[in-house]
């Protein structure tokens, strides 16, 4: 789950990070009242899940609350990188001296998170990754024994703080890395943490959430609902709605498969016979039928999808459930299209005698199928 | 550097979680592979069976068998708590086929598990076979046979996939271990690779990786360096994929340059792996290498 | 800092620990109001914070609001254990079947927690210890690594708990472990954890925090204030508004010394040669003229007090100020009583040269000190 | 069995907390003793000195000087991160004078220093001398004359007090260390009796305990199993206590039958250890035995 600037920067104030004072608003009316009661030039930033939000025009500056109500007006509906703006955070306006960045990542070849600090702050910190590596500190964190403030307080001397400012800065590491635990994060930045003339303030916060760990932090579902949906197509939403697994790809193929191996390595097997997958579509472990015809009417009703491609290795997973689901959503929706069953392992004889009772021919080998189905669009 | 510890005919296993749906399924198809079984585990639940093996409430009781390994069913939240106890009882490995544990609670365990050098397969993972003889794990048994090909998966069904193929061609299998299909996983590429190496009922292995993470990448560093020296071939998948886009599961996201299918096989073949395009391309790949 | 049983049980609460239902009460009227609510037999409980509260009569049982009245009339105001009764508790009347036992205390040979139970509950666990220690199931808790559910669940297991009684009672474990942490105790302890038909059941709550840890509960001593002051004397809780480490012992000697092994080896002294110590007064390390004042005042102003005896070993605490603090005792009290002191260390020359000015004798040694108080009363 | 390290005249020691009040002053007294105090940190005071000690922002600066040891004056709430600093720096031992610490933290960094095999004496501790070489705490340096007689105790002024007695009569010592007043600490009577056992310069020890705990008992019961030879004499403070009420610190309280003065006596008594009635008599007690 990713957060938004704003409901990021209601975490961080629970954990006692300094922020800027701020309102997000959803109108342009809200907006200016925000500013009002700031009294002082404000920033109004488009509140949207993507990177390169600053680049793209998402932040505007306004010296007066009319100024503001007027950015507002101008970022909310606006479309920034495909997304559509719905809401505005309106803040203090910061007297940024420096720009630093401090973040806690899951980092997986150490198995553990890692502390990252750096001076070249504002930028993505994979930009200073590649262009200035040797500017990061990072300090792998051992989870047995979590971030002392010692180690924080090195890192930080090592971008260049000293005195008070290395003092405010470590301890705003050791909050960030309590967050990151307590929060289940899979990763949290303060990018820009800001240099003021009245201290550090993080001046925009990242902070994604483990999905597995959602039910821990209901009470973050409550306090915020799902602001990631704000990226996902039309589509999407509605699969994440019904339960699946599923990303929209630009091509006209539709694509099931069981395990996310298997679904990726079919996507890219179609590809090679010079198919374009429509979708990833993943039924997961032991699907039952139900949720097969849920899968393929999903598709079938997908004006985009110009023939299906199902693919299953039988385990857990039943062939006489995935036959009775595919034949239940082509008698439900009524909708035809073409399509090629590759099925083997439990239940195939079953499984297969069902699909050939409707017509609907079952081949053994991935390969032999991924043609068939480009062949078959090729050739309409 | 930690040892990894597989299985074999004389490993004695106890099942956590023995009495849920997946537990009590799996334990029979175990069971019937020849798998020595001797206790399971859930709590509450002691003094019951499950197709003939006797439940405790708690390892301590169940200690009364030997036992060298587990096997884990249990929830997602309860999960942890039982790897802890299978690591305080000093069992290894312990395969943890759960899915959905929040990434914070394995980075804990793992460390654990490392520090007290006792190897944790998955979460999150079919587990692991040695061929013919044990099977700790959830792949269904007919795609194996008996051989002296070694794989080693990030994925469930694709492997299988793939063991399918490489067994009807008439090579086999030596021992396959599902890594597990989360970030944070007990075993790496290197971990298996360096296991592989010693073993000797292993002339070649598979690595079946895909995007996300860069365990490809330092396997096929691990390999250039000489550190594995049998025969390998690789399959990866994910080339279709979009950056930031989770494809399934939370370790097949693509997140920075190293984590492409493009950077893995580029990785893999500048180590001298084969990568195969198509997954049946795996089995004749490695036919031309072992001939 | 000792909690009363309704203070610790609202912790317990926080922490998911099923307890009674229940409320304080300081006059009967408000008792008979919480019966009203309970609506069933309750058991009036005096809240003093020492042990064998039941056998000495502190609580009583009633069958109506009426009755619970009357009890907490016969309650409030009396004294048990030499402790005055301010409040009760009234509480549902639990139906108890079995009573157990579970705690959680620092251990100083392990230096950790250790974790208790026992199917012996409704005594002190002293008293099990004593009598079938081998009834008391213990676990020392690795710091690093806290107490595991499975832990939990062996434990008691080996009390006799089975099935969900087991999964609860090692929830209720490890909460109660989790409590200790969180809130810096010493101890904590269910006594007796009441098996019902309606299940497990705090039926009493004992919460003992470590006093250096209270700056991290100031939320505690603001919900509870301190009602461990229930059990000190006058002159005890005097000497703890003032800030002076002190305890009231029976004798007529007043002690004051510097250290508390030095301070209880100048009580051990004066004991020895036939005096009887007034008090213990250790003034810490480092003491100046004006705690050694208000430590000489105090003792002046105690009628029981019929000696003084100083017993000042100078490193960091200087000999010139304590002799400043005691002359300016002596000279803002206007009270005589004979003294002794004894110091040597830091300054030595300048003290005792402001003391013999004053009129007061120093002597080198502890034990020649001692003598010479014991006698100059055997004098009188 | 964890190894006990304290001080001589080679140690090279930092000072944490060199800044505050406490730490100036006995920074001051330890030089003048003749320590090697090679540097001091305090977190934001990187850059300035004190009494000539180059005083550093963290250890990991400061480690451009040679250093072995730590002594620690840092307030009750940060002290445990600073024992966490020498811990990671792997200094040895860490003497930790800071009063007030909270049980909870005293009991994890200790946990985590005896994982590491180093010692920590303290907290609530004046510290650990070697007389004449290295003077590593609080302790008047004028009490000690150097001498044979090792000091093992619980309690500071009463220390000085015996200490001074010992060197009156002629003995002086050759190391003494403070246990600490806290419930828990970094070393027992044991753990110190381990190491004046193996010490040459050592020919007798002084125990001097308190009520409150049994390590006075679990001494007396490591002596009559053979684990220290020496000849000892003991001084047990708190025979006038009453049981539950502290007398001035954490440690000293009555709790159980264990903890009171009779039961520590008793059990030294039947250990063979003489206990002196009053504090002047260990100097004589030593002399007998000695003689």
């Amino acid at each position: 789950m990713r957060l938004l600037e704003w409901e990021a920067k209601e975490v961080f104030r629970d954990y006692g990070i300094p922020t800027p004072e701020g309102r997000i608003a959803s109108t342009p009316d809200e907006a200016r009242e925000v500013a009002e009661k700031i009294a002082q030039p404000v920033a109004v930033k488009a509140q949207i899940p993507v990177g390169g939000r600053g680049k793209a025009g998402g932040i505007l500056f306004a010296e007066t609350p009319e100024e503001a109500e007027e950015a507002a007006g101008r970022l909310l509906g606006s479309t920034i990188r495909d997304v559509e703006v719905r809401e505005v955070l309106v803040e203090e306006r910061l007297n940024i001296e420096r720009e630093l960045y401090l973040g806690v990542v899951v980092d997986r070849s150490s198995r553990a998170y890692t502390a990252l600090a750096t001076s070249e702050g504002g930028v993505e910190i994979e930009e200073v990754a590649a262009r200035t590596p040797e500017r990061i500190i990072r300090l792998t964190i051992d989870p047995l024994e979590g971030l002392r403030p010692h180690q924080a307080r090195w890192m930080v001397k090592q971008i260049g703080l000293e005195g008070r400012g290395m003092l405010t800065a470590a301890d705003i590491l050791v909050k960030l890395y309590r967050l990151a635990v307590e929060m289940d994060a899979e990763l949290t930045e303060i990018n820009p943490l800001a240099v003021t003339p009245e201290g550090l303030m993080a001046a925009d916060a990242r902070l994604n959430i483990d999905d597995n760990a959602l039910w821990r932090h209901r009470d973050l579902l409550e306090r915020f609902g799902e602001s990631e949906l704000l990226d996902l197509t039309e589509r999407e939403r509605e699969a994440k709605r019904l339960g699946l697994t599923y990303v929209e790809l630009d091509g006209d193929i539709g694509i099931i498969g069981n395990g996310a191996g298997l679904t990726m390595a079919t996507l890219d097997t179609v590809q090679l016979y010079g198919g374009k997958p429509a979708n990833f579509l993943d039924l997961g472990g032991g699907a039952p039928a139900e949720r097969v015809e849920m899968a393929v009417s999903f598709l079938l009703t997908d004006p985009r999808v110009r023939a299906i491609f199902i693919n299953i290795l039988g385990g857990i997973t039943r062939c006489d459930e995935v036959a009775r689901g595919v034949i239940a959503a082509r008698e439900k929706t009524g909708v035809e299209k073409p399509m090629v069953v590759r099925m083997i392992g439990t239940r195939e004889e079953e499984g297969r005698m069902l699909l050939e009772e409707a017509g609907i021919h079952c081949l053994d080998s991935m390969e032999e199928a991924a043609e068939r189905v480009v062949s078959l669009l090729g050739r309409r | 550097m930690n040892m990894v510890r597989f299985v074999d005919a004389e490993t004695r296993v106890v099942v956590q979680g023995i009495t849920g749906r997946q537990g009590r399924f799996h334990t029979r198809l175990m069971l019937e592979y020849g798998t020595k079984l001797v206790a399971g585990v859930t709590p509450g639940k002691g003094g019951e069976s499950v197709e003939g093996v006797p439940v405790y409430d708690t390892i301590a009781e169940a200690l009364e068998h030997r036992i060298d390994a587990s096997i884990i069913f249990v929830p997602a939240p309860y999960a942890p708590d039982a790897v802890y106890e299978a690591l305080d009882a000093g069992l290894d490995p312990i395969v943890v086929i759960t899915e959905g544990i929040p990434i914070r609670d394995t980075m804990e365990f793992v460390a654990r598990a490392r520090r007290s050098d006792i190897t944790i397969i998955g979460p999150n993972t079919p587990g692991v076979i040695k061929v013919g003889e044990c099977k700790l794990g959830i792949m269904p048994a007919r795609v194996f046979t008996r051989g002296r090909v070694g794989i080693i998966s990030r994925s469930g069904t694709l492997t299988y996939e793939i063991a399918d193929h490489i067994s009807r061609i008439g090579l086999g299998e030596s021992t396959c271990v599902g890594l597990g299909g989360d970030p944070i996983t007990g075993l790496d590429f290197i971990d298996a690779l360096r296991w592989f190496e010693e073993d000797p009922q292993t002339d070649a292995v598979v690595l079946i990786g895909e995007i996300g993470g860069d365990a490809e990448e330092r396997a096929a560093e691990f390999i250039a360096e000489g550190g594995f020296t049998k025969p390998a071939v690789a399959y990866i998948a994910g080339r279709t994929a979009i950056p930031g886009k989770r494809m399934g599961h939370a370790g097949a996201i693509i997140q920075g340059e190293r984590g492409t299918a493009r950077s893995k096989i580029e990785a893999l073949e500048s180590a001298e792996v084969p990568v195969a395009e198509k997954p049946s391309d795996v089995a004749s790949l490695l036919k031309r290498l072992l001939s």
